[in-house]
């Protein structure tokens, strides 16, 4: 899933300045929901340090807050059409699709984003979440038994690890595995060695969003692209 | 429903008291004072930053339920004086102020009478009573019961405020006097919380522990012997020979065991532990229920209790620390329903 | 229905219906007390559904033979050889629990017995001074074993028979037939067994046992029950007590369970997202997830009503069916107090300074919601005071530690936003800080507060 | 192919124990700074490091100080890391520093930028080490790119990689290093050596899998002149092992920069020993002077001319 932070809260502030009179804050049911960042109940506790915060500054906004199941499909974002537009200034928390999702349907407003969107991850415990893909555009989870080099080795190292792997931490943190160390250990227990001693060429990068903003397009939808 | 009679109101007769009117059994509390809470009303939370888990925590709610369940009767200022009837059918006969009754048609009768503190000034009698730097274990827990600082900082209120401080363990316990060879078991983990306690109020005083072994019963169990000095208190095996009274400070002198040699120290506050010992009432018990003590004075634990319809719960049947003592009595309770 | 499933080892437990599985057997676990539900693999492979009332988790330790080359404590005597010394070494690497000293004292003085013209050592670290210990332990002086403290620098392996102890300034060589002690650790299949009860566990991969609560036997989830090296090398020490406690707490309450709380907690099947956060908060193991309504479920009989997974719930699905609103005061002092603690403590106090605060009595520091405490926090030169457990004496486990958590969080966003923080403050006391509590209400009254 | 081109081969090859040394550019544009450094270092190694950015710390360009540096007379090894550049980058700047005269290099994946001063860079790493070689191999045995293309003018390079002995998980280590022949290289400079003992047994290793028979393996050894800054890379540098025993003896030493010398000339006489050991690489860290005591204290020197 897509796991995000709430942003600070004196930088909403900032960033929700002084000329609005009315707010609307939308949540988004999944993703950033389990990653307790974006749910109702982050929109209401959210609703609720701002009022407290405009109230003991003496300003007046009125702030509705409203959470969909995703803001990542039209549908959902339809279904707010009306209290987007009673309402000066929306702040989505959502990962950064949510929110220019809202503005694609609504170019007239100002759509604020009330999460940092940090990267795509799985829970480890309640309140802890790791990076584990980086959507490359070509998996090669294949060939290092299941653990990704790109997603959790710093340096993306495809051919083995670098000198700074110690006692199976990695040289930026020894909070970080040493993704090489995880690979070289399921190796073993694979009973696979072997298999890790090929070279393995550049990675083509062009499929990742190096070869420009990624569309995808199933054909079987879409008959009538087909050339 | 079944009635039963609960000698003794502290932890032990009140915990059982709490299981087994939540059972809808017919209680009656005896109790000799005018409150239940036994000795535990004196011991204040030793918790600091951190809890110490002296367990305290556990009682009050026991207390407030025998205080608010309906099928508790409690008597205070009474004295059990006599038992007669059988096993399924006995009768109490109490004293309250002078007026003397019986409860009668008891299934069951749970002697929980507890401990008395007790300590033995045999080494080398120091002058508790005059001077005001060498106290009981329990002297120390009034001082410090107070202990969260929020006002100008925890003071003790001694004349002068101590930068040393100096345990004594096993007065009272562990005793070349026959009457108590055994070991309290408790006041290890006593002192050793009440030193935290005052390390953490003053966190440059230096403490010592004299000790003759560490029981590690309960909380000290988790922690060993290690781990106590970690802690920044120093441990010396042995009893001292004798202790002064001097003007600036205590003095010490003691052979450490382990190293077999004569030293000496000073302090500016002593404290001397205090053991658990058996109640005298227990030759009453013993002779009136027909209970076997042991050589010091505690009762036996009896072996066909579901025949004879008396249990003993708590200390009455040895040193036993706050925790064990809940368990030992909610085991009693279960122990009378399933007898059932 | 069986009133106990061991897992682990068996008990011999008359008049109980009980039945014994191996850890590695258990599959499926969901239920609560009175009635949980079991899938089971047995020997030939084949799955089967049982149900029982109780769990019991009696797991030994695992012991593992602390260096290699040595000889330890099961040894059979007359494996010795009779003209060399011996060197028992206690506590390398680990402390001992009281359970193993014991076993190593009894080893010194049956070898010492056998083998009386040879010398014997004893090197420790610590001594375990529980049950008989001292007297093992005096008896072993008295027979002429050689006690040796040492610390972990002061003793080095030279050979397979011959260590350098350093003392004092003192060193010498000890040559001889060495036997170390084991360690003790937590058996694997433990962790597994933790994660399919959703039980909490210490650090150290044994079930929780430091809680004042969860004692002797018990675990945070209601009904199942945890012994011996499940527990903790120092479980051990009181085993016996401990078995028969928890098979007379089990066998005085079969039948006619009832819920431990008021009210029922609901989970909206159309909110919940299945995100597995109140399962993870729930310090009872008290949630499960409900497959025929697609939502997570909470056990009514499992729950000890803490309200931690109502504050935590990220789509806020979770609530008390029907609980009353709360009254809003104006008053601008407000105190939460958990019942566990604080409040025990308040009803022992004259309450005589205090009838102008708006007190208000809450199951646990965890159940504080930041929304309702910004929305009272809107009320300027409003006040909030929140007094919950110390930790290792919380009743719902980490209760305090989530408390104080969100407290913390509070405090930080009214520190960005400029407004004063400490006009939230988390404190921890117990029931019996009854002074306290008064010289901190009073004082916190006032206005100053630290 | 017979490369004649690069000095510090040469030596190699005509089997002279090889003394390299390594210097850092400085954070500034002055080429005096360099040509001060080269300087002292005149006669004293076969061969000179330029490090690449090293920690992560913006300095002058590896390949512009090795230029400077040549010109006074030195044989260069340029240090290249992938950690700033992609693969249109890295191969036109070696062919750039080819074109310059410049011929060794050191193909490392280089430190993470956390541990300089800009950890808010976006890092590359486009190709790890094993690439790179593979790249330059490439480039210079068969005049093509990594794109395909071939080249009338191929550089001349002689390539070098880095082995850490102390690094984890060690298997794999090995793996990586055979990897890093396999795809060319011909030379390794290792991590400093505090532990003997372990970098002894990772040579044995090395010499298990034929390794030191088909590169050239040049230990690293880092003088050092006080306690603190032992500890300093116990704790922060990625893949250091620095026992105790070793701290200890410099905490307890009088004349700290004494002990120093004493401690590196120690380890490479030991390390002389050792069989497969073609030379030392010394990197002394802020204490580059003291490089030519050491090399005399350790009777390297005068170094042998070869053609």
């Amino acid at each position: 899933m897509i796991v995000a932070k709430q942003k600070k809260v004196n930088e909403v502030i900032d960033m929700l300045g002084d000329d609005f009179n009315s707010l609307l804050i939308v949540g988004c049911g999944t993703c950033v929901t389990v990653s307790l960042a974006g749910g109702e109940r982050e929109v209401n506790s959210l609703a609720e340090i701002l009022r407290t915060y405009y109230a003991n500054n003496n300003r007046d906004v009125k702030i509705e807050t409203e959470t969909v199941k995703r803001q990542c499909d039209f549908e959902y974002i339809d279904q707010l059409e009306n209290l987007i537009k009673e309402n000066d200034i929306i702040l989505s928390l959502a990962c950064g699709i949510g929110v220019q999702h809202i503005v694609e349907r609504h170019q007239d407003k100002i759509v604020l984003p009330g999460l940092n969107t940090s990267f795509y991850g799985a829970t480890l415990k309640i309140g802890e979440w790791s990076e584990r893909c980086i959507g490359c555009g070509e998996c090669v989870l294949d060939q290092y038994f299941g653990i990704c080099p790109i997603a959790r080795c710093s340096k993306q190292l495809l051919n083995g690890p670098c000198g700074g792997s110690q006692n199976g931490s990695c040289e930026v943190d020894p909070d970080i595995d040493c993704a090489w160390e995880l690979i070289y250990d399921r190796a073993v227990k694979l009973d696979k060695l072997e298999d890790l001693i090929n070279y393995e060429p550049p990675k083509n990068w062009e499929v990742y969003r190096d070869g420009g903003p990624r569309t995808l397009i199933d054909q079987e939808y879409h008959e009538d692209r087909k050339e | 429903m079944k009635k039963i009679a609960i000698i003794g109101g502290g932890i032990a007769g009140s915990q059982t008291a709490a299981v087994l009117a939540d059972k809808g059994y017919d209680i009656t509390i005896v109790e000799k004072s005018d409150s239940i809470g036994g000795n535990i009303k004196d011991f204040g939370c030793k918790a600091t930053d951190l809890c110490l888990q002296d367990n305290l925590c556990l009682v009050d709610d026991v207390f407030n339920l025998v205080n608010d369940n309906e099928n508790i009767n409690l008597m205070f200022n009474t004295r059990v004086n006599d038992l007669s009837g059988k096993p399924g059918c006995y009768s109490l006969g109490i004293e309250r102020e002078g007026v003397f009754s019986s409860i009668d048609n008891l299934d069951y009768i749970v002697l929980a009478t507890g401990y008395t503190r007790w300590s033995d000034l045999e080494t080398g009698t120091p002058e508790v009573d005059q001077d005001e730097r060498i106290m009981w274990a329990s002297e120390l827990e009034e001082l410090i019961k107070f202990r969260k600082d929020h006002e100008q900082g925890f003071k003790l209120g001694l004349k002068q405020e101590p930068e040393s401080a100096v345990f004594i363990q096993c007065n009272g316990s562990r005793s070349i006097q026959e009457k108590a060879r055994y070991c309290s078991k408790i006041c290890c983990g006593y002192s050793y919380r009440m030193a935290r306690v005052l390390k953490h109020f003053y966190p440059e005083i230096e403490i010592t522990m004299f000790y003759m072994d560490l029981q590690e019963a309960g909380y000290l169990q988790e922690l060993n012997f290690q781990k106590l000095k970690e802690n920044g208190i120093d441990y010396i095996n042995c009893k001292p020979i004798k202790v002064y009274s001097k003007k600036d400070k205590v003095n010490i002198f003691y052979e450490d065991q382990n190293k077999g040699k004569k030293d000496s120290l000073k302090t500016d506050l002593l404290v001397l532990s205090e053991g658990v010992h058996p109640k005298e009432v227990n030759e009453d018990w013993s002779r009136l229920f027909n209970l076997q003590l042991d050589q010091y004075g505690f009762l036996y634990p009896i072996e066909a209790e579901e025949k004879t319809n008396i249990y003993l719960a708590g200390t009455i049947k040895g040193p036993k620390d706050i925790a064990f003592t809940i368990s030992d009595s909610k085991n009693v309770a279960y122990k009378i329903i399933n007898n059932d | 229905m069986l009133d106990i499933i061991y897992i682990g080892d068996q008990i011999k437990s008359p008049k109980l219906n009980t039945l014994c599985i191996k850890p590695e057997a258990l599959i499926e676990f969901e239920g609560e007390i009175g009635n949980f539900k079991l899938q089971v693999k047995d020997d030939d492979k084949k799955l089967k559904d049982l149900k029982t009332k109780y769990i019991v988790i009696n797991i030994d330790a695992v012991r593992e033979n602390n260096l290699e080359d040595t000889l330890n404590l099961d040894l059979d005597l007359d494996q010795l050889d009779p003209n060399q010394d011996i060197i028992i070494i206690q506590d390398y690497e680990q402390i001992s629990p009281a359970v193993i000293n014991k076993e190593a004292l009894n080893k010194a003085i049956e070898i010492k017995n056998k083998l009386s013209e040879k010398e014997v050592y004893f090197l420790y670290r610590s001594m375990r001074f529980i049950d008989d210990n001292d007297s093992l332990f005096e008896e072993a002086r008295q027979k002429g074993i050689i006690f040796l403290q040492y610390e972990m620098g002061n003793l080095e392996f030279i050979d397979k028979d011959k260590v350098k102890y350093e003392r004092d300034g003192l060193t010498s060589e000890l040559q001889g037939q060495i036997l170390t002690t084991p360690l003790l650790k937590p058996d694997q299949r433990l962790k597994r067994i933790i994660r399919l009860l959703n039980i909490e566990s210490n650090g150290n991969e044994y079930i929780q046992s430091t809680n004042i609560y969860l004692q002797p036997s018990l675990t945070g989830k209601r009904g199942v029950y945890s012994l011996a090296g499940a527990r903790g090398p120092n479980a051990y020490s009181e085993y016996e007590f401990e078995k028969e406690f928890t098979l007379n707490e089990i066998k005085s309450n079969l039948d006619n369970f009832e819920p431990l709380t008021e009210n029922k907690r609901v989970v909206d099947d159309k909110k919940c997202i299945l995100c597995y956060t109140c399962y993870r908060v729930c310090p009872h193991g008290a949630v499960q997830e409900d497959k025929e309504n697609d939502a997570m479920k909470i056990n009514e009989l499992a729950c000890y009503g803490c309200d931690g997974c109502i504050s935590h719930c990220p789509a806020s699905a979770i609530s008390i069916q029907e609980k009353t609103e709360q009254k809003a005061s104006n008053n601008l002092l407000k105190v939460l107090m958990c019942e566990n603690s604080a409040d025990t403590a308040y009803k022992k106090i004259d309450k005589g300074s205090f009838k102008d605060l708006d007190i208000e009595k809450i199951p646990c520091a965890s159940s504080i919601k930041k929304e309702d405490i910004f929305k009272f926090l809107r009320k300027k030169d409003s006040r909030l005071l929140i007094l919950g457990c110390f930790e290792d004496s919380c009743k719902h486990i980490t209760g305090d530690g989530r408390g104080n958590r969100i407290t913390n969080e509070i405090r930080d966003t009214l520190k960005k936003l400029d407004l004063n923080h400490n006009r939230v403050i988390f404190e921890r006391l117990s029931p019996r800080m009854e002074e306290d509590l008064n010289g901190f209400l009073l004082k916190w009254k006032e206005g100053e507060s630290s | 192919m017979t490369k004649k081109y690069s000095k510090v081969k040469n030596m190699l090859d005509a089997g002279h124990f090889v003394v390299c040394s390594e210097m850092g550019p400085p954070i500034g544009a002055d080429p005096e700074f360099i040509k001060k450094k080269a300087h002292y270092l005149k006669g004293y190694v076969d061969g000179v490091n330029v490090t690449d950015n090293q920690t992560a710390i913006v300095r002058m360009s590896s390949i512009a100080a090795a230029k400077l540096a040549m010109d006074e007379g030195l044989e260069m090894i340029i240090q290249v890391t992938a950690r700033d550049r992609n693969r249109i980058s890295l191969q036109s700047d070696i062919l750039g520093a080819s074109a310059l005269g410049l011929r060794n290099i050191l193909c490392l994946t280089g430190d993470h930028q956390s541990f300089g001063k800009d950890p808010g860079s976006k890092n590359v790493f486009e190709l790890g080490s094993v690439q790179l070689i593979k790249a330059v191999t490439e480039m210079v045995d068969n005049g093509i790119l990594l794109n395909g293309k071939v080249m009338e003018v191929p550089p001349k390079m002689f390539i070098g990689g880095a082995a850490n002995p102390f690094a984890d998980p060690f298997e794999m280590q090995m793996i990586k290093m055979q990897k890093k022949v396999n795809a060319g290289v011909e030379f390794f400079q290792t991590q400093a050596i505090y532990n003997i003992e372990k970098f002894e047994y990772w040579m044995e290793e090395v010499r298990k899998r034929g390794i030191d028979q088909n590169s050239y393996i040049l230990a690293g050894i880092l003088p050092t002149r006080s306690a603190k800054a032992l500890r300093m890379m116990k704790k922060y540098v990625a893949g250091m092992d620095v026992p105790d025993h070793v701290i200890k003896r410099m905490d307890q030493a009088k004349d700290k920069e004494k002990e120093g010398v004493k401690m590196a000339v120690e380890t490479i006489q030991r390390v002389k020993e050792i069989k497969g050991v073609r030379g030392v690489h010394l990197m002394p860290v802020a204490w580059e002077e003291i490089t030519p005591t050491v090399i005399k204290e350790a009777s390297l020197y005068p170094r042998p001319e070869v053609e």
